[in-house]
């Protein structure tokens, strides 16, 4: 039986080191072959025997995915570890009855080999053949059918947490809808927010807001934008005029939407400027270039950063800072909240950005959900207590029962 | 007004100039500063050079022009490091500035340095997709599907992966040996543990910008190996290499160079800091009075 | 129509991608493949919008002879040469040709060249204003006037100090084993890995919940100001 | 005057505008300003058309009309899924004719959907489970060491992480009123929210003073190319 791609007979590639083949093999499977048809005579100088074949070779369906792969395992060739003997494993296939071709190279000491093939429920049949410079050595043949799973069982343990996350969050915001009064804590910087837009009223200076410079798919721009929300609302009821540059197209036709939906349940939808909330650049600094040059010229009294920020947070607080403007920030970048905690007037921390739009509309079914958010922080912390606790003793004593616990604790957070 | 209440109130300005100053200076004397590497630092450094020859190390450019000068010399001492150690190198970027920066590593690193070595054979330049962390996320199922060809360099054409010697192997991203991602923001290094490490467990390590190192902390040492941060990150790569290779010279000590007008410049804003609460205390103190 | 139809469709957009995260079902595998394609293409096409925007913007401007609409000619030239330099991929020599097979940062285009001189720079040096405005900032902002900013003013310092080789210099009689933590290079690792791994955890943990509440509340449809008025 | 002269002419005198609005808003900076606006604005629609429309949509849905410029799409069947985003797209320009702006939302409601239903599972394993894990993992006391430093050490960094997440989650924690213990807990975590940022703060001075070292060194390079 000729077999593509393998040679033959243990002779000529002998001549070659043994770890150069290896290499050769793995970077080009077919590399030995078309040497062996452009030299064909050569003369043996070292007799390496063939290695041993791999025994035990075994097909299955690759579990936990959509299909279209199979797993191909066998047990190593006994001569394995000795690398002047054996270079590697082809894994060989077939379907159909059709000739077996080869389908991936697995190195010495690997046990097992993923294929993708084209279609599922149709039988695949492998077989598995080491080789060395003394030749080949070929095993039995097994086959299976590839299919998918209904469930990716190595993510049960995050289904798990994300029911019971989302079932507090769903459950709560069904309770606030139920009538049940929800508590929210203080959060100071949308407290300050009607005293800061009042401030742009007396002065008759306009309102900066600016939603972040990441687009649509990121959560914070949406939060930011939900904010705006009530926040132009308040704009529209005290009479002052908003300014907001985009640094995304579709920010800029989000917010738009939101806007003008806040001016008319305002009452005033006549008083709403398209124009106020305009396009600049996705550049990150040209769009920056543009809101300092913005702030220095139009002297706006105050300043709202809501959204995804980066590098540019400290440009704008330190530009707000010099025209003097009350300054309202908030973002879930871990890495400029330094830097609006030190130059602007009010900062939301983190999560409290997505606080802030149950903070200011009040809104029960909001607030539902905060609560709900609350019960998870609450089993992260009781997880986190006994969890530490366990691993404690377990280190100290080595109980067993401990041990078994841990190992619960550990599968339900494993990410799994 | 006493002296530190003028202090309190100095225009900002001169605080720029001095700013201004402090690194200029130091910057024209050109001298590499002692740098000790860090652990982890040292971790990524381990990890890379374990990597047996013919390995596949996937390295990622996720920055722009403006972060180059923190940058550029991590990503050049790895793409250094890894060709000294006969790895494979896959070049990419996910972000629509990296493409010249790609050129930028082969012009200024790898045809100087490393002559022996082939386009196609020992590195590749994938070049830019757009898509971001989806992108990530679709290279852990079907990477030739995003990647059907690859971009090229200088006269070399473009070609299907399927013409490539180094892209026979590469399925999905799980074929890779290491991923090393240099980043200065989002999509970039974090990503690459979320959407890519996480997911296929192929180990994860690289740079990012001073800024965004605390960030990466946290991930730091299951799901990410081994982290640069920001300039002196770098510069103790360097150091660890050039001890460890002295024959690539001064051109692999750019960082170290660096270094030296920055802590000259650190001194002068903690300084800064230092006379900023100085002023602020004497004149509590006198308001008490 | 207007409202409800978008709520189902962020509804099933939203389940579909969540389900295709547990369950490798293929039609599941192929949305969570092309859904965040699809999004790119969609947020090429918002190009138009935003373009469009700024002309009108500044078209507007210059012919009302606004205040300053002399800047306003400067950014629509760079607008449209960039713009017709890059979709026609104009050369930079040899009379303009086409070259329609060049990559975008092929350097022998005129697009290419814009983008070095003049994006490149002004990209840089709008960044580096930083090293000034971050010296400003904790010459005025960084004071100890509450113990919060005590704590937030010493982990800086420490920091700072530890990141450079004076910090090593200043704290190099500390004897063994003493050294191995409060030597100001170790005292700034320790820093980074223990309170500042906590306080970042606590963030990521914190927002990780934020996002999943809301994106849970819009797709619920409980979130829907983004959506505008009407039915 | 050859082309790259003219490029590193032009970078620095950008440079020099822009380093002007240091000194205060002046003609030169609004000049850069609005140049940089506009080129920027260009060059990202043009990204979008070529690396976006023209590969992912216009040569999967016609790709023997593209096989010359899109070398991936030669021999490839049409892939008409593709419409889908094509009428997405379109659809969000009904923006422009006020009357059926509405039905831009549409588009709107796919991204939406998009943004929750992939950030949803990806924090949640990642952000939040994972992070617990971590915290979880720690023991109390270390139990093992080297000696009676070391075991100090171990153990109260551990005590700071483990002691530092659970106070940090208080003080997020909305729906309860921060008084008494809890209060106490809510500010220790702000405490060490405020080590964070203190931390954060020091890395970043470091990363703008490299950007600046970056751009002088661009500088000199102009300067010295004067002789």
């Amino acid at each position: 039986m000729k077999i593509s791609g393998i040679p033959r007979a243990g002779s000529r590639a002998a001549r070659l080191v043994a770890p150069l083949i290896a290499l050769t093999c793995i970077v080009l499977p077919f590399g030995p072959a078309s040497a062996q048809e452009t030299s064909p005579e050569v003369v043996t100088e070292v007799v390496v025997p063939p290695p041993a074949p791999p025994t035990s070779v075994a097909a299955i369906d690759a579990p936990n995915d959509a299909g279209h792969a199979l797993l191909v395992t066998w047990q190593a060739s006994p001569d394995d570890a000795n690398a002047d003997v054996l270079a590697g494993y082809r894994v060989l296939r077939s379907q159909g009855g059709s000739p077996f071709e080869e389908v991936g190279v697995a190195a010495p000491g690997q046990d097992s080999f993923r294929d993708r093939v084209p279609e599922n429920a149709v039988r695949y049949d492998y077989k598995v053949v080491s080789f060395g410079p003394g030749g080949v050595g070929e095993s039995g043949t097994a086959g299976a059918e590839a299919r998918f799973q209904w469930f990716d069982k190595t993510r049960v343990s995050s289904f798990v947490i994300m029911l019971i996350v989302c079932g507090a969050i769903v459950f709560n915001i069904l309770r606030a809808q139920a009538g049940q009064k929800m508590y929210i804590r203080k959060i100071a910087g949308m407290d300050a927010v009607t005293e800061a837009v009042g401030r742009a009223t007396e002065m008759g200076q306009p309102v900066l807001y600016v939603a972040g410079i990441q687009d649509m798919d990121n959560v914070q721009t949406v939060a930011g934008l939900t904010i705006l929300g009530s926040i132009s609302k308040l704009i529209a009821e005290y009479e002052t005029s908003l300014v907001m540059p985009c640094s995304r197209s579709l920010v800029m036709s989000t917010a738009r939407e939101t806007v003008k939906e806040s001016y008319l349940s305002a009452g005033r939808p006549d008083a709403y400027r398209e124009d106020g909330i305009y396009y600049v650049t996705d550049e990150q600094f040209g769009f920056v270039a543009h809101v300092d040059g913005l702030m220095v010229r139009k002297k706006p009294a105050t300043c709202f950063y809501l959204g995804a920020f980066f590098a540019e947070s400290l440009i704008l607080a330190e530009t707000g800072n010099s025209i003097g403007a009350i300054q309202v920030a908030g973002t879930a970048m871990p890495t400029q909240l330094p830097f609006f905690v030190a130059a602007c007037d009010y900062t939301l921390i983190g999560e409290e950005l997505f606080a802030a739009s149950a903070y200011l509309s009040q809104d029960e079914k909001m607030l539902g959900s905060l609560k709900g958010q609350d019960f998870g922080k609450g089993v992260a912390m009781v997880s986190i207590f006994v969890g530490g606790i366990l691993t404690t003793i377990e280190g100290l004593t080595g109980w067993p029962v401990i041990t078994m616990l841990n190992d619960k604790i550990h599968w339900l957070w494993s990410g799994g | 007004m006493g002296f530190l209440e003028k202090l309190g109130r100095l225009d900002r300005r001169w605080i720029f100039l001095l700013i201004a100053v402090s690194v200029t200076i130091p910057l024209m004397l050109q001298r590499p500063a002692p740098v000790k590497p860090s652990p982890i630092v040292r971790n990524l450094y381990t990890a890379i050079d374990a990597l047996p020859p013919g390995s596949k190390l996937l390295l990622s450019l996720d920055y722009g022009p403006s972060t180059v000068p923190e940058n550029d010399p991590m990503a050049h001492a790895i793409a250094r490091h890894a060709l000294s150690k006969d790895l494979k190198l896959y070049v990419m970027t996910i972000w629509a500035t990296g493409p010249p920066l790609i050129s930028n590593l082969f012009e200024t690193v790898i045809i100087p340095g490393f002559p022996n070595k082939t386009y196609g054979e020992d590195y590749l330049n994938l070049g830019y997709k757009v898509g971001n962390q989806g992108l990530i996320q679709s290279l852990t199922s079907d990477f030739r599907n995003q990647y059907t060809q690859d971009v090229g360099w200088g006269d070399i054409a473009a070609r299907p992966v399927g013409q490539i010697p180094m892209m026979s192997t590469i399925r999905t991203i799980k074929d890779f040996d290491f991923i090393a991602g240099i980043g200065s923001g989002q999509p970039g290094l974090k990503e690459w543990v979320q959407f890519a490490g996480d997911p296929t467990g192929t180990p994860v390590g690289g740079g990012v910008t001073a800024v965004e190192a605390p960030l990466l902390y946290p991930y730091y040492p299951t799901q990410l190996v081994g982290l640069l941060g920001g300039l002196a990150g770098a510069a103790e790569y360097e150091a660890l290499l050039v001890e460890n290779h002295p024959e690539f010279g001064e051109a692999a000590q750019v960082a170290l160079i660096r270094m030296f007008p920055q802590t000259v410049a650190h001194l002068v804003i903690v300084s800064f800091v230092l006379l900023g609460n100085i002023s602020y205390f004497a004149q509590r103190g006198r308001r008490r009075k | 129509m207007k409202r409800t139809i978008p709520i189902l469709i962020t509804a099933v957009v939203g389940g579909l991608l969540i389900a295709a995260y547990f369950v490798p079902a293929p039609f599941l595998a192929s949305a969570d493949r092309l859904i965040p394609d699809f999004f790119n293409i969609i947020a090429a096409f918002a190009f138009v919008l935003g373009g469009g925007n700024l002309l009108r913007v500044h078209l507007t401007k210059i012919s009302r002879r606004d205040h300053e609409w002399i800047y306003s000619v400067v950014t629509v030239a760079g607008f449209l040469v960039m713009l017709f330099a890059g979709l026609l991929k104009l050369g930079t020599g040899e009379g303009g040709a086409f070259h329609w097979t060049y990559d975008l940062a092929d350097g022998r285009l005129l697009y290419d060249a814009l983008y070095q001189s003049v994006f490149t720079p002004c990209q840089a040096t709008m960044f580096s204003l930083l090293a000034f405005f971050v010296a400003s900032a904790s010459y005025r902002a960084f004071r100890a006037k509450t113990p919060e900013a005590t704590v937030l003013l010493i982990a800086a310092f420490v920091i700072l100090i530890g990141r450079t080789f004076v910090g090593g210099w200043l704290t190099a009689w500390i004897p063994e084993p003493f050294s191995e933590y409060l030597h100001i290079p170790n005292l700034s690792a320790w820093i980074m890995s223990f309170p500042n791994l906590a306080g970042q955890r606590t963030i990521q943990m914190g927002i990780a919940l934020g996002i999943i509440s809301n994106s849970l509340r819009l797709i619920l449809g409980i979130e829907r100001s983004h959506l505008g008025g009407g039915d | 005057m050859d082309w790259s002269t003219v490029q590193l002419w032009v970078g620095a005198l950008l440079t020099l505008m822009i380093f002007s609005f240091l000194y205060k808003d002046n003609p030169f900076y609004k000049f850069a300003e609005h140049l940089f606006v506009g080129v920027s604005a260009a060059y990202w629609m043009v990204q979008g058309f070529w690396q976006q429309i023209v590969p992912n949509l216009l040569a999967k849905l016609a790709p023997g009309s593209f096989e010359n410029i899109i070398e991936a799409a030669r021999g490839q069947q049409p892939e008409l899924v593709y419409i889908i985003p094509l009428i997405l797209g379109l659809i969000l320009l009904t923006r422009l004719i006020p009357s059926i702006a509405w039905f831009s939302r549409w588009s709107m409601a796919f991204i939406i959907g998009y943004t929750a239903g992939s950030n949803l599972p990806r924090y949640l394993v990642s952000d939040f489970i994972k992070q617990v894990e971590k915290t979880l993992a720690l023991p109390l006391v270390a139990t093992h060491a080297d000696n009676w430093l070391q075991w100090i050490m171990y153990s109260v960094s551990n005590l700071v992480v483990f002691g530092g997440v659970i106070c940090g989650l208080v003080y997020f924690y909305f729906s309860k009123e921060h008084t008494g213990a809890f209060g106490r807990a809510s500010r220790a975590g702000i405490w060490v929210l405020m080590v964070a940022f203190g931390a954060s703060f020091g890395y970043t001075v470091m990363a703008r003073i490299s950007l600046l070292i970056g751009r002088l060194e661009f500088l000199g390079s102009w300067i010295r190319s004067f002789t």
